[in-house]
């Protein structure tokens, strides 16, 4: 973290970029900064990515170092661990998390379980990069939230960058860690646009954060419906119920000290998670403040998350699939006045 | 629908129009199919092509004014594989595709208007509205799909056609994909299981050098893609995948093989996208000069080339007024109520629709 | 259910088998009943199975139906979903839920979601067996449980039988289901021996089962887990403490409710599962209980699960990683008196 | 180790042995390779195989004492393939390999008493005790795994190789996997990603006939697995596994051009397992005259025959002792304390044995 320490956070202009154009900036800057850092994946070069996110790198760095695969997620994912313990710092793009499947054996059973089972010998500094979530009207295969999944797998850190800032910010960090790191990039974040110090850049990842404070009720997400959550607490505020945001940032490991810490103040937990409610993320979160919390809550914790069907294509079932700020808001109410209920 | 119905009477024919080989022996130049005079098979043929390219052309602008979301990938350019390949395959033979899968659903004979309305998402669609562009399934024409992920469509073609061998049956099973798709493990297990067990599959690689925005010599290192069957021991043809003639008499030949216990084949069709890979993308990965000339050999300026004596002009307006009824179709379509969101996410006590034949 | 109903059970000697020979048993009847039914995967032909599970079986249907397939865990269950599709029953052999990550695409996004996403159009009546579980000093790769990636999938039924009884007939059950079923069976239990009636057959799946009635608090478990819950159990009964223990038995959908029936009686719940804790089923099934009994807990809900790391080889780091009747009373132990003592 | 060190005074000659053929020319039955005279040389390869066959003749009797347990998959038979590949790979240079590795790790170079605590699941055992016998992993000597999910092993390979290549070393990376492994998706898209990017990696497939149960010609449509590395333009050489100058000189050449920049190797061992896929199998699926037919072709008795001034009897029982003092280190091994069961999940602060070289 030295180098993170060298370039303090300056009250400079703040430049404001979208959050493709931050992930961009902080690939650009890691490559510059690195010469064993390059970035592999589908599409990534002459195509500028399939979500436009390496646009014009190929130009700067040449097809080496902004490496076009073929459709081969299982290969060259599986690559990219070997470059890793090879000696480089592999940047892999997996299209989307929906696609990653075809290399969970590789991250799975390589990736995350060399270093443990070798004894501490061989460790694999990759970062993974990919797109995930739906909300665009992708249909089922092109809108999974797999976030749990890979939130299960020790020997991974899981990060979930929902703004400009750690958009650029995370990778420097994950680029550090000698472990492997796997990046969520949401698909509905890419044009969002925010400031971006332009001096400050490396963000911890180890600690939650809380987006937004309150004193009600805690909300709990990541990723892409951080923005939800902060527009239900809006309309929450309007009618008088304080909602506190926390945005955790890192999947795995979980800071659940912040989430505790909040939910001990406003004794009522709504866990927001577009992944499918069943074994999913949000079903750890809920669980360890049922655990932790327990004589702090006032009501159930309560969780809104996808309702389980694959995604649908038509907008008024996607939206009905997916949690949205009213869902949300929603919830937050039944959670204060159920519980004021049943306390009465 | 008219091509497919009128087959049995010209398939013996389209035999000689084949410009296949044998694998190991392909000549990928030698692509020139030998032309038959024009016929009222032809013309179905042509019609079929046309049909698709109106149908896109359409949804393109329906896409514009955001009456078609998500992603859409378009077929245009490409018509005359889908439409000289389908034209050969029997009303219950299973076909299995890929996301880019407008041409094959309507050449598979899937009415327009369903196709549209579920572009639209509506309930009328061919799924109910759920599945969009990329994901056309149809049970009454055995379509398994408009799989969206790549490769993902190939290992379903095996089983289908492993059904059928166990059930005693003797038809064919046709698995489209693109060539990018060659390079997933999921290529090579289904190839080696569909041979190993030769089993009745035609494979059918849309070779049109981009996955993407990846051409093929970036992404394989061998691209003579009949020498990839050859290591399964499957036989290959590669076709004129612009000439629908050409198309059909590979697909003829190939088929014939199949349902006569021959195991799998491998047919591919040289072919390209005159659009870019899903609605927009830059197209900064292809040359301008390339994209023109391969529009010198538009799949329907070939064929009506050899259609002296047909009313083109009567075809047009006939689908012209075919895409237009779809569209009203699709306007007039009704979304499917949210109550019904989590329908068959398991089947409903009483199947019937849904029971596998 | 119909043919179920017809074989009644009667009280008919009760032939002792093993769990593999169970089954097979189930696998063999299936295939005499079902001219469909075909078993297929790595070695279930001429090697009688991975586990021995199929000996002798391909001597009595033939190379067809009992069909070898090439290491191709992707391809050969894609091709069972096709079968399905095609007419079939296929029952897929996966050798160990470790390789199962080949083919989970195939299984999500495939088999899961092809119904809902064809509008109804095509449902996929495949069955998929797989060994699952740890405790033979199989090393990291070779000893994983991954039951909770499956429960998060809609469109999928996950079974997880514990008992001989439950071996052989949820099969039967599973088989009669038109949509995908995904059966776990604990590489533990298959020596395992036990008594099965020989005229009852299929069994109702959709139902957890109270496997030892209990007052003072709810173990909830599955498959290789439940021999550790009855054992602690029987340690606690011995000091006065009554357990109830819950065999989960179908991981998706969750019975639910005859585990809040018990919890509304004992008050307490811990949740015993051999997967890593974090986002595993335990993560769920905690997470419900505290949602739906939050008035009726008078403790934390407990889990017992994995260390989060790598099942090493060495038996004594194996036994420290995985659960064990000692951690689980232990667990319960604290549960009660730790209760009390916040209460007091 | 000798072998190894004494390897680039042979490794010319070697060459002459080989009887390797370039891509799509193999002939398995031409595998009989010219003998050399016996020498120092030789000498050092047969106590490689020695020190392999007598320390798993050694770890099945353990086995059956239960002093080691899990899964122990013998390498038996299959000796002259590691030992004569091995001879000719660098020191600085990559292995990879499959949970079949303890004739890898030794003829690598891991010393014997540290596989053999490993084998006991000692904390003195070359990972700490924690993989076992499939996982043998080796800083000091690049030894990769030890890797047992069938095929997982090869895109590491490739991205050992793709680090070698983008750091500027001119230097091999060796694969090992079995025939089985290539019918995996793995294999197919590993082959390919070399070979398009012309990576410097030696693939060397053990062919042993069979995958666990299943013989070769049931589970893959094509047996002749040069023509599978044909498909990726990857030339192809196929040798004798039961003789060991046989494999150290097709290795030889194949590996001069992996390190000449020629891009990926395929190289086919014909070689069989004289025991059982793991420790104990009903071994019903091969007849008993195969097996006996290939035990006439002992790798140890081939190599033996050619040295006929060595002192076979001396060798022995060096090995013996070798054997017996690791069995002696290894009981003298450690648990790894219980309070270690979290490390190295993730990295520690501070890494050193851990660092990427
Ligand atoms: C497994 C998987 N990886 C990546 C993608 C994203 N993707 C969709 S289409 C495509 C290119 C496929 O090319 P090709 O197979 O040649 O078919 P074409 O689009 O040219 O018809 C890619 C990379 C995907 N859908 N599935
Ligand atoms: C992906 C995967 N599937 C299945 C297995 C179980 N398995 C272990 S070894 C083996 C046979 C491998 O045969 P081959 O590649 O020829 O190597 P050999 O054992 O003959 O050396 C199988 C099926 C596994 N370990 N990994
Ligand atoms: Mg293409
Ligand atoms: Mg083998």
């Amino acid at each position: 973290m030295s180098r993170q320490q060298t370039r303090a956070r300056v009250a400079a202009e703040q430049p404001v970029v979208t959050y493709r154009e931050a992930v961009r900036e902080g690939i650009r800057d890691a490559m510059r900064r690195d010469d064993r850092v390059f970035l592999m994946g589908e599409d990534v070069g002459r195509y500028g990515g399939g979500f436009g996110v390496s646009m014009g790198l190929l130009e700067e760095f040449g097809e080496e170092r902004i490496r076009d695969t073929p459709l081969s997620e299982g290969g060259f994912v599986g690559a990219g661990i070997g470059a890793a313990l090879g000696g480089m710092r592999p940047i892999v793009e997996i299209m989307t998390v929906n696609f990653s499947l075809l290399a969970l054996d590789q991250i799975l059973n390589s990736a995350a379980t060399l270093l443990h089972m070798s004894g501490g010998q061989f460790n694999v500094p990759l970062v993974i990069r990919m797109a995930t979530g739906g909300g665009r009207q992708l249909a089922a295969q092109h809108s999974r939230s797999l976030e749990g999944f890979y939130a299960h797998i020790p020997g991974l850190r899981v990060l979930a960058p929902a703004t400009v800032a750690d958009a650029r910010g995370m990778l420097w960090t994950a680029l550090e860690d000698p472990d492997p790191v796997v990046i969520f990039e949401h698909g509905s974040l890419y044009n969002m646009s925010g400031g971006l110090p332009a001096d400050s850049w490396a963000v911890g990842i180890d600690r939650a954060m809380v987006s937004r404070p309150g004193e009600h009720v805690t909300l709990v997400t990541h990723g892409g419906s951080l923005r939800l959550c902060l527009e239900a607490a809006e309309a929450l505020a309007a009618e008088g119920i304080l909602a506190e945001v926390i945005d955790l940032r890192s999947l795995r490991p979980l800071d659940d000290a912040t989430v505790f810490e909040s939910v001990a103040r406003t004794h009522r937990a709504l866990v927001v998670d577009e992944a499918w409610r069943t074994c999913g993320l949000s079903a750890e979160v809920a669980a360890r403040i049922g655990e932790e919390c327990f004589y702090d809550l006032d009501a159930p914790v309560g969780r809104v998350a996808a309702v389980e069907v694959p995604v649908p294509y038509p907008r008024h079932l996607e939206q009905a699939a997916l949690p949205s700020a009213e869902r949300i808001a929603a919830a937050a109410r039944r959670l204060l006045s159920g519980s004021e209920a049943a306390r009465a | 629908m008219s091509a497919r119905q009128s087959r049995r009477a010209s398939s013996g024919a389209a035999n000689g129009a084949a410009n296949g080989a044998a694998n190991g022996a392909v000549d990928p130049a030698a692509s020139g199919a030998a032309h038959e005079a024009s016929s009222p098979d032809l013309t179905a043929l042509y019609r079929t092509m046309l049909r698709i390219r109106r149908f896109e052309e359409r949804c393109a602008e329906l896409y514009s004014a955001e009456r078609i979301r998500g992603f859409v990938h378009l077929y245009i350019g490409e018509e005359a594989v889908a439409t000289g390949v389908l034209d050969q395959v029997l009303p219950d033979e299973a076909v299995v595709t890929t996301y880019r899968d407008h041409g094959h659903a309507l050449a598979r004979g899937v009415p327009m208007n369903e196709v549209m309305a579920e572009m639209h998402g509506r309930v009328e669609g061919v799924c109910r509205g759920r599945g969009g562009s990329m994901h056309l399934f149809h049970a009454p024409t055995r379509l398994y799909g408009g799989n969206a992920i790549v490769g993902g469509g190939l290992p379903l073609a095996v089983g289908l056609a492993l059904a059928d061998r166990m059930l005693g049956r003797t038809r064919a099973t046709v698995c489209f994909f693109g060539e990018g798709a060659m390079a997933e493990g999921a290529f090579h297990e289904s190839m080696n299981l569909a041979a190993l067990w030769r089993l009745p599959v035609l494979f059918v690689c849309e070779n049109n050098g981009y996955a993407m925005g990846t051409a093929l010599e970036r992404s394989q290192s061998e691209t003579n893609l009949a020498l990839k069957a050859a290591a399964y021991g499957i036989p290959a043809w590669t076709c004129d995948g612009m000439d629908v003639e050409a198309v059909r008499g590979a697909a003829a030949r190939a088929l014939a093989l199949v349902r006569d216990g021959g195991g799998p084949m491998f047919l591919e069709a040289r072919t390209y996208r005159f659009r870019a890979h899903s609605m927009y993308d830059s197209d900064r990965y292809r040359d301008r000069a390339e994209i023109d000339r391969w529009k010198l050999r538009d799949p329907l300026v070939l064929l009506a080339g050899r259609l002296d004596d047909v009313d083109l002009e009567a075809i047009d307006s006939e689908v012209a007024r075919e895409v237009e009824e779809a569209v009203a179709f699709a306007d007039a379509g009704h979304d499917e109520p949210v109550s019904e969101l989590t329908r068959y996410v398991t089947s409903e006590p009483i199947t019937s629709a849904g029971a596998p034949r």
